[in-house]
C-alpha cells in the first residue's frame, strides 16, 4: 500500500533536483524552472500530509502555493527580460560578476 | 482514487496512442508506395520560395509576455472563483451575503489590476 | 543569492542605455505567396510583427514584351500587349494602338471607337471585379471573392461572344476592332448590366456595415496628396485622395468627351477610401455602358489596313485611363514595319515603389491589406 | 476508492469496457471529423453558390442532389494524406515538432470525457466535469507553441507565438462566461449543468445570454477558426504554425481543429442550450431508452446547430487584426463576463430565495438583458478605436 | 526500409496476391486521384484562369481539389503562366519542396514551350519541363477553365493507372503515351492529341 | 493496488521528467518536459483524491506558467548561448546529494500518523468554504499580491519598452 | 504650355544653351546632357512649369553611337506634359540621376541601369531591377544578344 511517506519521499526528491537545477543551471529561465520544481515538491508534502491527515488545510495551501508560484514567475520572467534586453545575457554567473 | 478518474489516463494514453499509431502506419505505407523519399532541397525550410535567410529562431517582441503575464494572474483568479462560483447556491444558504462581500473584495481588487494593465497599456498591442 | 544577482544586474547602469533588443529579422513574402498577387516578393525586415522595412523585388515576371515588340510587326505586337496587363488586356490594346494611330496618323471610324469604349468599360468592371474578390480574400472573407467571380463570368462571357477569348483578347485592332458587335450583343450588355447593377450594394453591404472590415481599413495606408504626387500616383488610387483625375476626364480620348459621368473621388486616401472608389466606379462604368448602346453609331467597325503596313519615323507618347491608373505607351517608329522601341508607361510600376514607403511600421496584416487596396498586377509591373 | 476493492472479480471487465469507451470515442471524434470536414465543404460551397465536393463517392448520390455528392471526399483526403511523405525538414527541433500533433490531438481525446452525449450516456461525468475541459484545453496552447517554435520557419514561429497570445487571451473570457451557468447549476458535473437547467425549467442561455454570446465568441477564437484564425492566416502566414507540416502529421492538426469545433460547440450546447434535454417535454426521472435515444438526437442537433453557425460565421467575415482581437477579448469580453456573472448570481438568489419559477426567471433575466444594453449604451466600452471615428 | 519495399513483390508472387495488390492500388489511386490538392501559386495571365476554375462557376472543389498555400500539404503544381529564369529556380525550390506522391500540370503554352514568349525572349524560359518533371500539359493561352479541368480529370486517370510500390513512370520531360510513345498533350475541343499535330499558340493569328 | 500502480508510474514520470528539466541542455526541451513534470504532479494529486487541485495544477502549472517560460525563453534565448550551459560545480551536486539522503533517511525513519478523522472532501465545496471563511484574510491577500505582482511585472516591461522611443 | 513655349522658357533662364523641339516628337524638347539635375530642378519647382508628376523616363537605343533618354512629365496644376530628350553617348551612357526630385524616377533609372546600361551617379540605389544580379549585358539594347534568345524566323 502507498503511505504518507512514499509521497514524502517523492516530494523530497523532486525538491532536490529542483535545488541541483537551481544550483547548476547557468540560464536564468533554467532556474526559475528549477524553482518551479521545489514548488511542486512542497505542494505534494502539503497534499498528501493532507490527504492523510483528514484535513482541508493543505489542499487550500496549495493553492496558495500555486498562487504564489504563479505571481513569482510572474515577477521573475519579467526581471529576467529586462535584464536580458539591458545585458544581452541571463547567465546568472556572469551577471554577478558584471556587477561586482 | 476516484475511479473515473482512471479514464483521464487511459484516454491521454489512449490518444497518444491513437496519432502514434496513425503515424507509424503512414510511415509504413509511405515506404511501401515508395514515396519517401527525402532529399536535401525538401529539408529546406519553406520560405516562400526562397532559400530561408538565417535562422528562424530569432528573439521576439516582449508584446507576446505580457499578454502571457495577464493569463496568468487573472487564471489563478479564476482558481479562486471556480469554486466560490460552484458553491454559491449552498454558501447563499450557509453565510447569506457575506460571501458576496467577500467576493466582491476580491474582484474589486483584480479588477484594479485590469484597470492599472488597461491604463498602462499593457492591453496595446503594439 | 539569485536575488542579489537581479538586483544588482538591475541597478548597475546598463552599458547601452537599455535601447531594447529584439532582433530584427528578415522574412521574404514571395514570391510565391497567397497575397502577394503573383510574383511579387518583399524583403521585409521585421521586429516582431512591425515592419521595419521592406523592400519590394520585382522582375519574376519580366517577359521581355518591349524586347519583342521590336521585332514584330505593328499589328503583330497586339497580342503581346494582352499580356501586359492580362486583368485589362483591353486597356492594353487600346493604349498601344492609339499610339501606332496617332504615330500612323490614322482616325478610326466612330462605330469603333464606340466599341472600344464599351469594351473598355466592360473590362474595367471585370478588373474591378477582380479586385474586389482578390481584396477580401486577402482581408481574410472567402465569399465575396467567389461571389465577384461568379458575376465577371458575365462580363467575359460577353467577351467570349464579341471575340471568343475569355482573357486576352486581341480585339482591339489598328483602326478599328477586330469583329463588329452586333445589336444581341448589345442587348446582352444591357441584360447583365440590369441584372448585376442591383448586386453592387450586395458586395458593399457584405463589407461596408462589417466592424472587421472598418477597422482592418479605416486609417490604414494612408497616402498623403503630396506623397501621391511625388510619387507619380495616379487612377483610383489618386482619386482616394481627393482629386478629380481621370485621363477620360482631362486628356479625353475616343468619345469619352461626348459620355457623361462622375470622378468618385474621396478623401481620406486610406484603404477603405480606395475600396470606395473602386466600388463607384463600377456604377459609372455602367452608366457609360448604357449611354453608349443609346449613341453608338452604325457603321464601318474598322480601317482596310496592310497587314505589313509602314509607320512615318517619329516618337509619340498616349496615355489612357486604365482601371489601375494612368496607363501610356511610348512608342518610337524608324520607318518601317516594325517599332523601333515601346515603352509602356504602367500604374503598377509606379505603386509598387510605394510600398517601401508605405509599409513602414504596419503589422503583417496590413500589409496585405495595403497591398491589395493599390490593385498592383505584377505582368505590367515586369512587362 | 480502489478499482480492485470496488470491483473484485470485474477488473477484466472493467478494462474491457474503459477500452471499448476509448475505441467509441476515437472512432467517434475521427467519424465526426470525416462528417464535419466534409459538411464544412458542402456549406461553403451552397454558401458560396458551388456545388462542392461532387464526384467522390457513389455517382448516384451526386446525380440525386448536390448535398449528396461527394460523400466519400473526407475518407479519400484522409487515405491520401496516409500516403503523403512525412518531412521532417532538416533543421527542426523533431522531437517537438512530432509531439504537437500528438499532444493536440490527446488534449482533445481526453477531453471528450465529460461531454454528455445523452441522459447517463458520458464515458464518465467526473465532478470537476467543465474545469476538466478547461483545464486539459488549456494545453491545446502548448502543443501550438511546439509546433510554432519547432518547425524552425519564420512564419510558422510567427503563427505559433500569434496563436499563443490569442488563445491565453481568449481563455480567461471562456472561463469566466462559464463562471455564470456553474454558478447558477451550482456544480461543475457536466450531467449537473443539464440537470440542472430541469431544474430551473429554463435553458441557461437566458439568464445568461451574455455569457453564451462570450463563450461561442470565445471558442470561436480558441479553435482558431475564422474570424479569428490570425494564427493560419492563409493570406498573411501562408499557414501559420502547421506551414511545415505535411502527410498525416498535418491530417492530425486537421482532425484536432474539427474534433475541437465539435468539442466546444458540444459544451456550449450542454452547458448554454440544455444539452440532451428536449425542448418541450416533461423529463422523466428514470429516463426510459426512448427519451434517451430522443435526448442524443437532441444533443447532436443542438450541437450541429452551433457548428452550422460557426461555419456560417467563418465564410462571412473578413479576418480580424490581432490588435484588435486583443483589444477585444481583454477590453470587451472580459469585463462583460463580470457582468454576466453578476446578472447570473442575482438569478440565482431569485431562483433560491424568492423561489421563482422557470418563466419567472425568464423575464427576469429579460430584464436583466435589457438593463445590460441600457448600460452598454450610458457606459461606452471603448472600442476600436477607428471605428467610432468613422461612425 | 529496404524490406519494405519489397513487399509488394513478394505479396504477388503468393497465391491471389495480385488481387490484394490491385485492391489497394484501386484504394489509394482513387484516393489520391479525388484528393488533389494544389499549390496556391499563380504566374501570370493563367493564374486568373485558374482563380476563375477555382470559383463559383467552374468550382475546382467538385474534383475534390483545394488549394493550399504551403508546399507542404500539397499534391498537385499547377504551373500558372510564364515562368522567367528568375523564378524558375524558386519554383524548382518550391516542387522540391512538396511531399511525395507530386504531379505537376504545365496550364498554358508559355509552360510548354515559351508559348507566345518563344520568340525574341531573352527572360522566359521555354518550358517548365526543363526544370521540373511534367505530368500534363493544358494547351492553350491561357487555357479555359474547363480546359484546365480536363486536364486534371486527365491526371486522374493518369493516377489511377499507377501501381503500388514500383516508382511512377516519369522519364523526364512529358509524359509518354504507352500507346504511341509520344509526349500527351491536353486540349479541350479535341481531348488527348499528339504533339506532332502542331499547335499554334491559338492567340498569336494575327489580322492579315 | 490501482492507488500504487497510479503512485509508482506517475513518480517515475515525475521524476525522469524532473531529471530533464534540470540536466537538458536544450532550454526548450527542458521546458516541455517541465511540462510533463507538471502533468504528472496533476495525475499524484488525483491520486490524492484531489481532482480540483490536479485540474488546476494542469489550468495554472501547465497552461499557464509553463507557456510563460516558455515565452521567457523564446524572448531571451540565444541560440548559440542556449546549448551547452551548465555548471558544474562541486557544490552544485553534493549539497541536493546530501540533502536528498537526510530528506530520505528522515522520512523513512519518522513515525507518521495517519489521522483516523472520518474522510473529507478535497473538492471545491471545502476549498469554497476555507475561502471564504478560514482563511478569508489570506483569500484577500491573494488578490493583493496578484494585484502587485501584476503591476510589477508590467512596470518592469513596460519601462524597458518606454526607453526604445 | 507647348512645347515652344517650354523652349523658350527654358531658353530663358539658361541663356547659354540652345533649347530645340526634338524632330522626331512635336512635344519633346531637347535637353543638353551638362544640364540635367539643375534643368528638371527648376522645371518642377518653378511657378511657371510646377511639373510635379513625373510619367516615365526612358531610353531609345540608336546604334553606333546614339542613346537617347526620354523623360516625360506632368504638371498637375497646369495639366501640361511634355517629354525631354537627352542624347547620351552610346559607348559610356552616363547621366546625374533626378530621383531626388521625384520618387518616381527611382525605379525608373534602376530599370534603364538594368535593361540599357545607363548609369546615373548620384542614384542611392542601383541595382538590377528586372533581371536577376547576376545577369550579365543590357537586354534592351538593339545589339544584345542571348543564348536564350531565339529569332522570329519572319
Amino acid at each position: 500500500m502507498i503511505g504518507l511517506s512514499h509521497y514524502l519521499v517523492l516530494s523530497a526528491l523532486l525538491f532536490c533536483l529542483g535545488l541541483y537545477g537551481v544550483l547548476t543551471r547557468k540560464n536564468a529561465i533554467g532556474v526559475l524552472m528549477a524553482v518551479e520544481l521545489m514548488f511542486n515538491s512542497v505542494n505534494i508534502n502539503l497534499m498528501a500530509f493532507s490527504h492523510y491527515m483528514m484535513d482541508t488545510a493543505g489542499l487550500a495551501f496549495c493553492v496558495f502555493v500555486i498562487t504564489v508560484a504563479a505571481a513569482e514567475v510572474t515577477v521573475g520572467v519579467a526581471l529576467v527580460l529586462s535584464v536580458y534586453r539591458n545585458r544581452n545575457m541571463i547567465e546568472i554567473d556572469k551577471l554577478a560578476e558584471l556587477s561586482g | 482514487m476516484d475511479g473515473n478518474y482512471a479514464y483521464v489516463a487511459l484516454f491521454l494514453l489512449g490518444g497518444a496512442g491513437f496519432v502514434c499509431f496513425n503515424f507509424s502506419l503512414a510511415s509504413f505505407v509511405t515506404r511501401l508506395v515508395q514515396s519517401h523519399r527525402p532529399s536535401r532541397t525538401k529539408g529546406m525550410a519553406y520560405e516562400c520560395g526562397e532559400p530561408p535567410s538565417g535562422e528562424a529562431w530569432v528573439q521576439y517582441n516582449v508584446r507576446y509576455y505580457l499578454y502571457a503575464m495577464l493569463f496568468v494572474i487573472f487564471d489563478v483568479e479564476a482558481a479562486y472563483m471556480i469554486p466560490w462560483a460552484a458553491e454559491f447556491r449552498k454558501l447563499l444558504a450557509e453565510l447569506g451575503t457575506l460571501m458576496v462581500v467577500e467576493m466582491a473584495g476580491f474582484l474589486a481588487i483584480l479588477l484594479l489590476a485590469l484597470v492599472y494593465a488597461w491604463r498602462k497599456g499593457a492591453l496595446e498591442w503594439t | 543569492m539569485l536575488i542579489r544577482t537581479w538586483w544588482c544586474a538591475l541597478t548597475s547602469p546598463s552599458d547601452d542605455g537599455g535601447a531594447l533588443r529584439t532582433e530584427e529579422f528578415e522574412l521574404n513574402m514571395g514570391p510565391q505567396h497567397p497575397s502577394t498577387h503573383g510574383v511579387l516578393r518583399m524583403v521585409l525586415k521585421m521586429d516582431g510583427e512591425r515592419v521595419v522595412d521592406c523592400d519590394p523585388v520585382v522582375g519574376y515576371l519580366h517577359r521581355s514584351i518591349e524586347k519583342m515588340a521590336e521585332n514584330r510587326t505593328f499589328t503583330q505586337v497586339i497580342p503581346v500587349t494582352d499580356r501586359l496587363d492580362y486583368c485589362t488586356s483591353m486597356t492594353s490594346n487600346y493604349v498601344y494602338v492609339l499610339a501606332v494611330e496617332k504615330l500612323a496618323d490614322l482616325t478610326p471610324p466612330p462605330r469603333a471607337e464606340y466599341i472600344r469604349v464599351i469594351m473598355t468599360e466592360l473590362n474595367r468592371i471585370a478588373s474591378h471585379l477582380l479586385w474586389y474578390g482578390t481584396f477580401c480574400l486577402e482581408i481574410g472573407a472567402t465569399t465575396p471573392f467567389l461571389y465577384s467571380f461568379r458575376d465577371r463570368e458575365k462580363v467575359l462571357d460577353l467577351f467570349e461572344s464579341a471575340c471568343g477569348a475569355r482573357l486576352l483578347y486581341n480585339y482591339i485592332r489598328i483602326g478599328g476592332v477586330g469583329q463588329d458587335i452586333n445589336q444581341k450583343f448589345l442587348d446582352r450588355m444591357i441584360e447583365f448590366l440590369d441584372y448585376w447593377e442591383p448586386i453592387i450594394p450586395e458586395y458593399e453591404a457584405l463589407l461596408d456595415e462589417n466592424p472587421i472590415f472598418y477597422n482592418r481599413t479605416v486609417g490604414v495606408g494612408t497616402v498623403p496628396l503630396e506623397m501621391c504626387r511625388s510619387y507619380g500616383v495616379s487612377g483610383p488610387n489618386v482619386r482616394a485622395a481627393g482629386v478629380a483625375e481621370d485621363v477620360r476626364r482631362d486628356d479625353p480620348f475616343a468619345v469619352y468627351k461626348d459620355l457623361e459621368f462622375e470622378i468618385p473621388t474621396e478623401k481620406e486616401s486610406d484603404v477603405f477610401a480606395r475600396y470606395r472608389v473602386r466600388m463607384r466606379e463600377l456604377r459609372e462604368s455602367a452608366k457609360i455602358l448604357r449611354q453608349c448602346y443609346e449613341k453608338i453609331p452604325s457603321g464601318p467597325y474598322g480601317l482596310p489596313l496592310n497587314y505589313r503596313f509602314k509607320v512615318p519615323e517619329g516618337e509619340t507618347y498616349v496615355h489612357i485611363e486604365s482601371p489601375r491608373g494612368d496607363i501610356g505607351c511610348f512608342l518610337a517608329s524608324s520607318g518601317g514595319d516594325k517599332p523601333w522601341r515601346c515603352k509602356f508607361r504602367t500604374p503598377s510600376f509606379v505603386h509598387i515603389q510605394l510600398f517601401k514607403k508605405l509599409l513602414e511600421g504596419v503589422l503583417i496584416p496590413d500589409i496585405m491589406a495595403i497591398c491589395a487596396s493599390f490593385d498592383i498586377v505584377l505582368p505590367e509591373t515586369d512587362r | 476508492m480502489d478499482l480492485v476493492t470496488a470491483y473484485t472479480g470485474q477488473d477484466v471487465a472493467l478494462v474491457l469496457i474503459m477500452l471499448l469507451m476509448l475505441a467509441l470515442i476515437l472512432g467517434f471524434i475521427a467519424g465526426s471529423s470525416l462528417i464535419l470536414i466534409w459538411a464544412e465543404r458542402k456549406v461553403a460551397a451552397r454558401i458560396q453558390n458551388r456545388v462542392g465536393p461532387m464526384m467522390t463517392g457513389p455517382r448516384k448520390f451526386a446525380e440525386f442532389s448536390m448535398w449528396t455528392g461527394g460523400l466519400l471526399q473526407t475518407a479519400a483526403d484522409a487515405i491520401k494524406l496516409l500516403v503523403k511523405e512525412l518531412i521532417i525538414p532538416s533543421k527542426t527541433d523533431a522531437i517537438p515538432f512530432i509531439a504537437a500533433p500528438v499532444l493536440i490531438v490527446t488534449v482533445c481525446v481526453t477531453a471528450y470525457i465529460v461531454i454528455p452525449f445523452g441522459p447517463a450516456f458520458s464515458v464518465s461525468d467526473l465532478n470537476i466535469g467543465v474545469v476538466h475541459v478547461v483545464a486539459i484545453s488549456s494545453l491545446t496552447v502548448l502543443s501550438i507553441v511546439m509546433a510554432g517554435w519547432s518547425s524552425n520557419s519564420k512564419y510558422s514561429l510567427l503563427g505559433g507565438l500569434r496563436s499563443a497570445a490569442q488563445m491565453l487571451s481568449y481563455e480567461i473570457p471562456l472561463i469566466f462566461a462559464l463562471l455564470g451557468p456553474i454558478l447558477l447549476a451550482g456544480g461543475l458535473s457536466m450531467q449537473k449543468m443539464v440537470l440542472a437547467q430541469r431544474e430551473y425549467g429554463c435553458w441557461f442561455l437566458l439568464p445568461s445570454l451574455l455569457g453564451f454570446l462570450i463563450y461561442y465568441v470565445a471558442s470561436i477564437a480558441e479553435v482558431n477558426r475564422p474570424p479569428f484564425d490570425i494564427p493560419e492566416a492563409e493570406s498573411e502566414l501562408v499557414a501559420g504554425y502547421v506551414s511545415e507540416y505535411s502527410g498525416m502529421m498535418f491530417a492530425m492538426f486537421f482532425l484536432a481543429e474539427f474534433a475541437n469545433m465539435f468539442l466546444v460547440c458540444s459544451v456550449a450546447a450542454t452547458v448554454f442550450l440544455g444539452g440532451w434535454l428536449v425542448p418541450f417535454m416533461p423529463v422523466p426521472d428514470n429516463p426510459t431508452p426512448v427519451y434517451i435515444l430522443l435526448g442524443i438526437l437532441t444533443f447532436f442537433l443542438k450541437t450541429s446547430f452551433l457548428v452550422f453557425i460557426m461555419m456560417w460565421i467563418r465564410w462571412t467575415f473578413p479576418r480580424v487584426r490581432p490588435d484588435h482581437l486583443m483589444n477585444l477579448g481583454w477590453k470587451y469580453l472580459f469585463p462583460l463576463s463580470l457582468l454576466n456573472l453578476l446578472i447570473c448570481a442575482g438569478i440565482a438568489v431569485l431562483k433560491d430565495v424568492y423561489k421563482l419559477n422557470g418563466w419567472g426567471i425568464s423575464l427576469a433575466s429579460l430584464g436583466a438583458l435589457a438593463m445590460v444594453m441600457l448600460l452598454l449604451q450610458v457606459v461606452r466600452i471603448p472600442r476600436p478605436d477607428t471605428f467610432l471615428e468613422k461612425a | 526500409m529496404d524490406l519494405i519495399k519489397k513487399i509488394p513483390a513478394y505479396v504477388e508472387r503468393i497465391p491471389n496476391g495480385g488481387i490484394l495488390m490491385t485492391g489497394l492500388d484501386w484504394v489509394l489511386n482513387n484516393a489520391k486521384a479525388s484528393s488533389m490538392w494544389y499549390m496556391l501559386f499563380g504566374l501570370a495571365c493563367c493564374a486568373i484562369e485558374l482563380m476563375a476554375t477555382g470559383a463559383s462557376r467552374y468550382d475546382f472543389d467538385r474534383l475534390g481539389m483545394i488549394f493550399r498555400a504551403t508546399p507542404r500539404q500539397t499534391d498537385l503544381m499547377i504551373v500558372a503562366g510564364t515562368l522567367t529564369l528568375k523564378m524558375a529556380p524558386r519554383v524548382k525550390l518550391l516542387y522540391e519542396q512538396m511531399p511525395d506522391p507530386k504531379y505537376v500540370i504545365a496550364m498554358g503554352g508559355c509552360t510548354m514551350h515559351g508559348g507566345p514568349f518563344y520568340h525574341d525572349s531573352y527572360s522566359v524560359l521555354k518550358g517548365v519541363d526543363k526544370i521540373i518533371p511534367v505530368d500534363i500539359h493544358v494547351a492553350g493561352c491561357p487555357p479555359r477553365p474547363e480546359a484546365l479541368m480536363n486536364g486534371c480529370i486527365a491526371l486522374q486517370d493518369l493516377i489511377r493507372g499507377e501501381k503500388v510500390g514500383r516508382k511512377r513512370d516519369r522519364p523526364g520531360l512529358r509524359h509518354i503515351d504507352p500507346a504511341t510513345n509520344l509526349p500527351l498533350l491536353v486540349r479541350p475541343d479535341t481531348g488527348l492529341i499528339r504533339p506532332n499535330q502542331i499547335i499554334m499558340p491559338d492567340q498569336l493569328r494575327v489580322l492579315s | 493496488m490501482t492507488e500504487s500502480v497510479f503512485f509508482y508510474l506517475l513518480s517515475g514520470l515525475v521524476l525522469s521528467s524532473a531529471w530533464s528539466v534540470v540536466r537538458n541542455e536544450n532550454l526548450f526541451h527542458a521546458g516541455l518536459s517541465l511540462i510533463l513534470c507538471f502533468v504528472g504532479v496533476a495525475g499524484i494529486y488525483m491520486n490524492l483524491d484531489a481532482p480540483f487541485l490536479g485540474a488546476m495544477q494542469v489550468l495554472i502549472y501547465a497552461g499557464a506558467i509553463a507557456v510563460l517560460l516558455l515565452f521567457g525563453f523564446m524572448l531571451t534565448h540565444d541560440l548559440m548561448k542556449a546549448r551547452h550551459e551548465r555548471n558544474q560545480h562541486l557544490a552544485g551536486i553534493l549539497i541536493p546529494v546530501l540533502m536528498a539522503l537526510l530528506l530520505v533517511g528522515t522520512i523513512l525513519n519518522a513515525q507518521w500518523h495517519a489521522s483516523s478523522g472520518q474522510p473529507v472532501n478535497f473538492g471545491v465545496a471545502s476549498l469554497a468554504r476555507r475561502y471564504m471563511q478560514q482563511d478569508l484574510v489570506a483569500f484577500e491577500m491573494v488578490a493583493l499580491l496578484l494585484l502587485a505582482s501584476l503591476m510589477g511585472a508590467v512596470v518592469i516591461a513596460r519601462k524597458e519598452e518606454g526607453s526604445r522611443e | 504650355m507647348t512645347p515652344q513655349e517650354f523652349a523658350k522658357h527654358l531658353g530663358a533662364n539658361y541663356p547659354d544653351h540652345q533649347f530645340e523641339i526634338d524632330p522626331l516628337n512635336e512635344n519633346c524638347v531637347l535637353i543638353p546632357l551638362q544640364l540635367v539635375p539643375q534643368c528638371f530642378e527648376l522645371l518642377r519647382d518653378d511657378d511657371a512649369t510646377q511639373m510635379d508628376y513625373f510619367d516615365f523616363s526612358t531610353c531609345v537605343d540608336h546604334p553606333p553611337d546614339r542613346l537617347d533618354l526620354v523623360y516625360s512629365m506632368y504638371s498637375t496644376v497646369y495639366k501640361h506634359r511634355i517629354q525631354l530628350k537627352v542624347v547620351l553617348d552610346r559607348q559610356n551612357p552616363c547621366v546625374p540621376t533626378v530621383s531626388h526630385l521625384w520618387v518616381n524616377a527611382n525605379w525608373n533609372e534602376r530599370e534603364m541601369y538594368d535593361l540599357f546600361g545607363v548609369f546615373f551617379p548620384g542614384h542611392k540605389d542601383l541595382r538590377r531591377l528586372m533581371m536577376p544580379d547576376d545577369w550579365e549585358g543590357h537586354p534592351l539594347r538593339k545589339d544584345y544578344a542571348h543564348p536564350n534568345l531565339v529569332v522570329r524566323p519572319d
